[in-house]
């Protein structure tokens, strides 16, 4: 009955670590439970976002199950 | 051969560079791009981080369309994850080929690409204080030559 | 630094890669190039001839108008002549630069200028047989690229 | 009382040898003495010629002087 979001670049600073495991649901109802600024901060018009490795095309309508891995990607700053 | 890794301990391009040429007999050339960490503006030392799901495959996937693009005989890509000091290497690319102008080609393509696409969050420490890199214009002006 | 050698023996490009790399801490990039003999063809042996009080001043030239066109840091070009067999490096052309774009411009129009302008002779060996070989169409083209 | 011929490339096939010591002098006269074969490839318009390892621009009027040497330059085949 967990699953796992993970920030990556800045969003891990805002979050204060790398990654959180969360109660499975809706991401706006796991997204509500986080600290505000980091809440909004996830939902950044610059922000990607993988589903168990699967970068996603939309973001609406997430579900996370049990085990699932939610990534925020924010916009990389190269090799 | 296409060959693709994230490193996470300081390594010695040339001794990749030497097993990569030696494991391609009957090429033509064979060129190579080493990145090292700069010092300039006071930076004392860099901190790449990646996410595993994405970059390794992103960066496998990127030495096969190299590949295939110039029609290489191999392709090596090394890159550095973690903490490192100005003068490390960071990146290494070598395409081997048997026309010189595909392995330029396909080095300079892998380069613009890993640059602007790749999975890595870069932040310097300057004056004891980490600040996170954002991309540079130049990055994206670069990869449009590609298209 | 500009270092450029005629070698007469056979040589390991990585050694003077790596050396021409320490000697420019703070470099950004470093993009090389080494050609190799090529055994297509039947090739069995190539040999170069030069003519000393032309080959290696032409060669010194080249790299200073390089380094200066594009910028560099440094340039280190090597060219083997003598006989050499099918898979030996026969040139090296590294470039040390702060500027990724700046190292691969310098080594493509290094190796594009020697490829055509330097004063060598080739000739090859196939079923025993020496042949000159004359110039290639393709390398005027390439130079052409950069008037 | 000497100068120095060079052949480079394929002209050192036909030449038999990579250098010549000849008789110092205009470079004509050098040339009447040589087999008329190697005299001809020599004055091919393709070869360039280089004294005292500065190429010439212009082939006329050449005259060898004590311990001259004269180069000659097929079309490179490159590096």
């Amino acid at each position: 009955m967990a699953a796992k979001l993970v920030f990556l670049g800045r969003l891990a600073d805002i979050a204060g670590m790398t990654e959180r495991a969360v109660a499975t649901g809706p991401l706006e109802t796991i997204l509500a439970d986080l600290p505000p600024e980091l809440a909004v901060a996830l939902l950044g018009e610059r922000i990607r976002l993988a589903l168990n490795g699967e970068l996603l095309v939309s973001h609406g309508g997430i579900v996370l199950g049990e085990g699932d891995e939610l990534a925020f990607l924010p916009p990389v700053s190269g090799g | 051969m296409i060959d693709v890794r994230l490193l996470t301990e300081q390594f010695e391009p040339g001794q990749f560079i030497g097993a990569f040429t030696a494991a391609h007999p009957g090429l033509g050339g064979i060129c190579s791009f080493v990145g090292e960490v700069r010092g300039a503006g006071g930076v004392e030392a860099l901190e790449l981080s990646h996410y595993a799901p994405l970059t390794l495959p992103g960066m496998a996937a990127l030495a096969q369309t190299a590949s295939d693009r110039f029609g290489l005989m191999g392709i090596l890509i090394l890159h550095r994850t973690g903490q490192m000091a100005p003068g490390e290497p960071i990146v290494c690319v070598s395409a081997a080929s048997t026309h010189r102008r595909a392995a330029f080609d396909a080095v300079d393509y892998a380069m613009d690409h890993l640059k602007s696409q790749s999975w890595f969050w870069k932040r310097e420490k300057r004056a004891g204080q980490w600040h996170w890199i954002e991309p540079r214009a130049d990055d994206y002006a670069d990869l449009s030559r590609w298209d």
